[in-house]
């Protein structure tokens, strides 16, 4: 027999036991001397993070992946010899590992997925760059750096329509562009992985399941505008992430696809790794090129735009991870093959399957949560889909045919952002969740300007009152307008954002609001 | 709500409220000098620590000006009965307006930690915590503004408002008009 | 009397003294002393030619610096929003409510760690805890080192 | 040099092409109001006081640091402006402890004044009676954090003039607070020149002269700009 057997390593599973898992199994594997029939590697993400610590076996001849759940991590001795016995008995087909569960991977939460970021995660093993490029990596930069034709590659990005994932969603071919123009050869290529919205997971799971093609998007990106300084600013909140990331970086200087003369040309491109200190306002693009800089991450006002000034003074292009990593699939498969393209979504809460997923780009936000995510447990109704995290909004269960784009999501007074999707089913208080999210930004604030500073004090301490039943209908109105002051005089992203949860929790869930204020109230 | 309407033509019923401030506004009142003489000519003073040996608050007052904040179950108690009685309702002065002075008491959250402060750590020897249920009066946890415990109609900030600022609030007032307030000589804090 | 911290030399070295490495060399030295004293403040002003208060000011900007050393152990409760809607709130408050101190445990929170599948979670020194209450984790607790 | 024609409310200005929006504003005579920027300081845009509507843009843009355009439209007072800027000046009074009647810069402070100026006569949101502190450390200079709107002047004065930066923000959020040097009593601060340029730039009564009681502090920014003058253009004005 030969086999594989792929156990997920990446954060979530790890907290499940999964590095143990694949410890346990090659220390079993090797014990029985069955190293060159059977190989155990640990991957990325494989999706349905509920159901794990996840299992995927790939038996060969050619019979059908299988991908088990909820694998009792203790025992890798016992999974070993009972997959051995069914090897022996050729009933591999139906086995599963004592203790743990099947997973069907015809369901549409499989099925209807479109793996175009996410196509090598949990597949390779993502500490092996030789894995990487025997999956194709580095191919497009490769070419990009034969064909030497920068022009070209940013009239291709222009025209797939590529808009940034990590929230604002700014044309990428635009923002190459204008970086592109920059006179002078001292520009810089950053990466924003500093992926903060609370229930988001995507650029993690990208990292740890394949940190190669965010590099490759990277340096075809540096190529294009012609920056030879890459640097990822990474949250420190994700320590594994951190450390595949430096593994993939140095594996890809000694392997000359970073450093000089990549590939035998004539680009130099380095990358060098950030790590943030625990500040969510550093998401935010000129926030971010400040801690770089080594400073209090706080924002400035644009203009100037990081394409004219950035990171030290230098013409700075800035893409977060989920951008840079649609790049190598966006050349390789050409325009056409490649189409509206697709978004990872983080799907959690009040959902049965929660995990990382990957679909067209205008699929409805029920096919996810309902189809694929299999709607709420436990014979609950959904309330609402929170999209957008802190600068986002709630869409209403009524709206869920919803197409996911931006400005789709937008017309309901959400946004995407990044890609972070929790469910809500109908015991939640929305006006809980407003209060949530405005405490989260209140604590955020860099306290640069004043609206956003002292405003979310404001308005956290009004929503407060809501709770308590403090409130008179006059608070409201004032809630209501706070909001709207808040998010047209704030400096950054952070305070613009940061009232989109009440206004839009107020606009579908009003009565949610007006449950909690009595409508005769006399001070 | 409605201007005080112009046509009546008996006199207007003024009243005048202390609570937590440091009478300076009424000391400022009472700087309005001959024109109080005009004023007893439009206005029956009804109800005021100054003008008037009154003890409880009378009903039907047209115009009442309140000076300090709402510091303890008596300002309470007392607030409640001027907006339930009064058709006009001035917060006269900063600390009506803003808490002012008696409000940095809240810097220090609550009022045990006050008493606690005032009567115990700054205390020269032996210090005592002042106890006498019923007859002086509990702080409140924090001093309020006035408008902050009931509806307001019309600020008068100052510290204290000069004479001839209280003038231009109660003037119109008199006349049943609304007095319009702005500039550095009429809302300045201060 | 200047301390010497002869273990940051390499961060330092790394970043050629520039002032743009103050983060990487401020994580580096709470990493290897535990936490930020004034002196060590100090030194890594100095080494970097920054001004006292841009250094604090940096440092205290951020959260995960701090300023007094941590406790034996830390146990930190997810606050994220899927963590939320799955009652991370009411554990976290049941929590303070135990005299956790007194056991040499320090408890904070943590915003969104991002593996949402385990929520409400915690993350006790370092290792996560999938799907607590305030007993499990007050259990898990008691099992540890003292 | 090239020119730019604008207009501000009803007025036509041509103005050099390199001038901000304010710039263009005080060669008109239209006087938007400001608090975190000064003249002969870096501008920062963060007291968001002297955003200003421009015909065709649905943002709001802080004059301080907005470049002017052939052709623009500019609205400085509108009732938008005017709502958002006495709720601006509301958020500071709340959010300090602000006590006019006993502050050192009573009757000559920029707060107080802004407060006249967009009709505040009283707060709409409450009062949060923060706890701070006042440093009285140094030996010609006191720091009261009740009196500190946070907008920076002090850290710019400080960095970019004399060049000592004693000062700069802590912490963050609701929680930021001028610090100086490592956080310690100002007087314990040995990089401090005692020159008083911080002092004199203060808007409000936060920083003053020890000496000084109520209604005593005068400060006087536009030295601030002729000292800049001198250094800059070696100009005096004597």
């Amino acid at each position: 027999m030969k086999a594989c057997l792929r156990v997920c390593t990446a954060a979530s599973c790890r907290s499940r036991g999964g590095a143990s898992l694949q410890h346990s199994l090659s220390e079993a594997v090797a014990r029985a001397g069955l190293e060159h029939g059977l190989r155990v590697k640990g991957v990325g993400c494989l999706g349905p993070c509920s159901d794990g610590p996840l299992l995927a076996m790939d038996a060969d001849p050619k019979a059908q992946t299988q991908l088990y759940g909820s694998i009792p991590v203790a025992d890798g001795a016992q999974l070993v010899a009972s997959l051995m016995e069914a090897a022996a008995q050729h009933t591999l087909a139906h086995w599963c590992p004592a203790g743990g569960l099947r997973i069907d991977l015809n369901h549409p939460f499989f099925q209807l997925q479109r793996r175009l970021v996410l196509e090598h995660c949990g597949q390779i093993d993502p500490t092996s760059i030789e894995e990487a490029l025997a999956a194709g990596a580095y191919r497009q930069l490769e070419r990009v750096l034969q064909n030497n034709n920068p022009a070209a590659v940013i009239e291709q990005v222009r025209r797939s329509g590529l808009r940034g994932r990590g929230g604002a969603g700014y044309p990428t071919g635009l923002k190459w562009a204008a970086v592109a123009q920059m006179p002078g050869t001292e520009k810089v290529v950053v990466c924003n992985a500093d992926e903060g919205d609370p229930g988001a997971f995507m650029d993690r799971t990208v990292l740890e399941g394949d940190p190669h093609t965010v590099l490759e998007g990277m340096a075809i990106a540096a190529h294009t505008v012609g920056a030879s300084r890459g640097l990822i600013y990474v949250r420190a909140e994700y320590p594994l992430a951190i450390a595949r990331l430096r593994t993939a970086i140095a594996a890809a200087q000694g392997h000359g696809w970073l450093g000089t003369a990549i590939a035998g040309s004539r680009c130099n491109f380095d990358v060098e790794l950030r790590v943030g200190a625990g500040a969510y306002v550093c998401g935010e693009e000129t926030a971010l090129m400040q801690s770089i800089e080594g400073k209090r991450g706080m924002p400035r006002p644009r203009p100037p735009y990081p394409a004219e000034r950035g990171v030290f003074g230098l013409p700075t292009l800035i893409n977060n991870v989920e951008t840079f990593a649609n790049l190598p699939a966006l050349l390789r498969l050409g325009l056409e093959t490649y189409g509206r393209g697709t978004k990872v979504f983080s799907l959690t809460g009040h959902v049965r399957r929660s995990g990382v997923i990957e679909v067209p780009m205008g699929t409805s936000l029920r096919t996810v949560v309902e189809t694929m995510g299999g709607g709420t447990p436990a014979g609950r109704s959904i309330k609402a889909v929170q999209t957008g995290g802190p600068s986002g909004g709630c869409v209403p269960a009524h709206q869920l045919d919803t197409p996911v784009d931006y400005e789709s999501l937008q017309s309901l007074g959400t946004i995407m952002g990044s890609g972070g999707m929790v469910v809500m089913d109908d015991t939640t208080d929305m006006v809980d969740i407003a209060r949530f999210f405005m405490a989260f930004s209140r604590e955020e604030s860099c306290g640069k300007c004043v609206p956003c500073r002292a405003g979310t004090v404001q308005l956290d301490n009004l929503l407060e009152q809501i709770l308590d039943r403090r409130a008179t209908p006059e608070d409201l109105e004032q809630l209501e307008s706070l909001c709207r002051m808040v998010k047209d005089t704030s400096l950054c992203g952070l305070g613009q954002g940061a009232p989109r949860p009440v206004l839009s929790t107020l606009r579908h869930f009003r009565d949610d609001y007006l449950a909690l204020v009595p409508v005769e109230t006399r001070r | 709500m409605e201007p005080v309407s112009p046509t009546i033509p008996r006199k207007q019923r003024l009243a005048t409220v202390w609570l937590a401030g440091c009478s300076g506004c009424h000391m400022s009142f009472l700087d309005l000098d001959e024109w109080l003489l005009e004023l007893a000519q439009q206005a029956d003073i009804v109800y005021s620590p100054v003008a008037c040996d009154r003890k409880d608050y009378p009903a039907a007052v047209d115009i009442c000006l309140v000076e300090g904040g709402v510091g303890n179950t008596d300002n309470l108690v007392l607030i409640q009965q001027v907006r339930a009685n009064t058709t006009v309702l001035v917060s006269f002065g900063d600390c009506a307006v803003t808490a002012n002075i008696p409000g940095m008491r809240n810097m220090l959250e609550g009022a045990d930690p006050v008493l606690r402060r005032a009567y115990l750590e700054l205390a020269d020897g032996s210090g005592q915590r002042p106890h006498a249920p019923g007859i002086v009066p509990e702080l409140l946890e924090r001093v309020l503004p006035v408008h902050e415990v009931v509806p307001v109609d019309v600020y008068l900030p100052g510290c204290p408002p000069s004479a001839s600022r209280i003038r231009a609030v109660v003037e119109p007032l008199l006349r049943g008009e609304w007095p319009e307030l702005s500039g550095p000589d009429l809302i300045r804090f201060g | 009397m200047a301390e010497s911290y002869p273990e940051l030399e390499p961060v330092l070295q790394r970043h050629e003294h520039r002032a743009d490495g103050l983060i990487e060399v401020l994580n580096r030295a709470q990493e290897l002393y535990r936490h930020l004293t004034p002196p060590l403040l100090r030194h890594i002003a100095r080494q970097l030619h920054l001004p006292f208060s841009r250094v604090q000011g940096t440092a205290s900007f951020y959260h995960l610096f701090r300023f007094s050393p941590p406790a034996r152990h830390r146990c930190l409760v997810c606050t994220g929003t899927a963590c939320h809607v799955k009652g991370a709130a009411s554990l976290l408050a049941a929590l303070q409510r135990e005299p956790l101190n007194t056991w040499g445990i320090e408890l904070g929170s943590v915003r969104c760690i991002g593996t949402c599948s385990g929520a409400p979670l915690v993350v006790v020194d370092q290792q996560v805890w999938n799907q607590q209450s305030c007993a499990s984790v007050l259990s898990g607790l008691r099992e540890l080192r003292p | 040099m090239n020119l730019y024609s604008l207009r501000i409310d009803d007025h036509d200005v041509a103005i050099a092409a390199d001038s901000t929006v304010l710039q263009a504003a005080q060669e008109a005579s239209i006087a938007i109001p400001t608090l975190c920027f000064l003249e002969g300081l870096s501008a920062v845009a963060a007291c968001r006081m002297c955003l200003v509507e421009v015909s065709g843009n649905d943002t709001l843009l802080p004059a301080c640091i907005t470049p002017v355009q052939e052709g623009m439209q500019v609205h400085t007072a509108t009732p938008r402006l005017q709502d958002i800027r006495r709720t601006l000046i509301e958020l500071l009074f709340t959010e300090g402890n602000h006590v006019c009647g006993i502050c050192v810069a009573n009757g000559h402070c920029e707060l107080q004044n802004l407060a006249v100026e967009v009709g505040m006569d009283h707060s709409r949101l409450p009062y949060r009676f923060p706890d701070r502190h006042v440093d009285l450390s140094h030996p010609l200079f006191g720091m009261d954090h009740n009196r500190c709107v946070l907008c920076t002047r002090c850290v710019r004065v400080c960095d970019e003039v004399e060049g000592a930066h004693v000062w700069d923000v802590g912490w963050r959020g609701e929680h930021c607070r001028i610090i100086a040097g490592l956080e310690e009593p100002w007087g314990a601060v040995e990089a401090c020149t005692h020159c008083g340029k911080c002092v004199e730039v203060c808007p409000t009564g936060a920083l003053f002269h020890r000496g000084d009681t109520t209604d005593e502090k005068h400060s006087d920014p536009a030295r601030l700009q002729a000292l800049m003058q001198a250094r800059q253009q070696q100009r005096w004005n004597p």
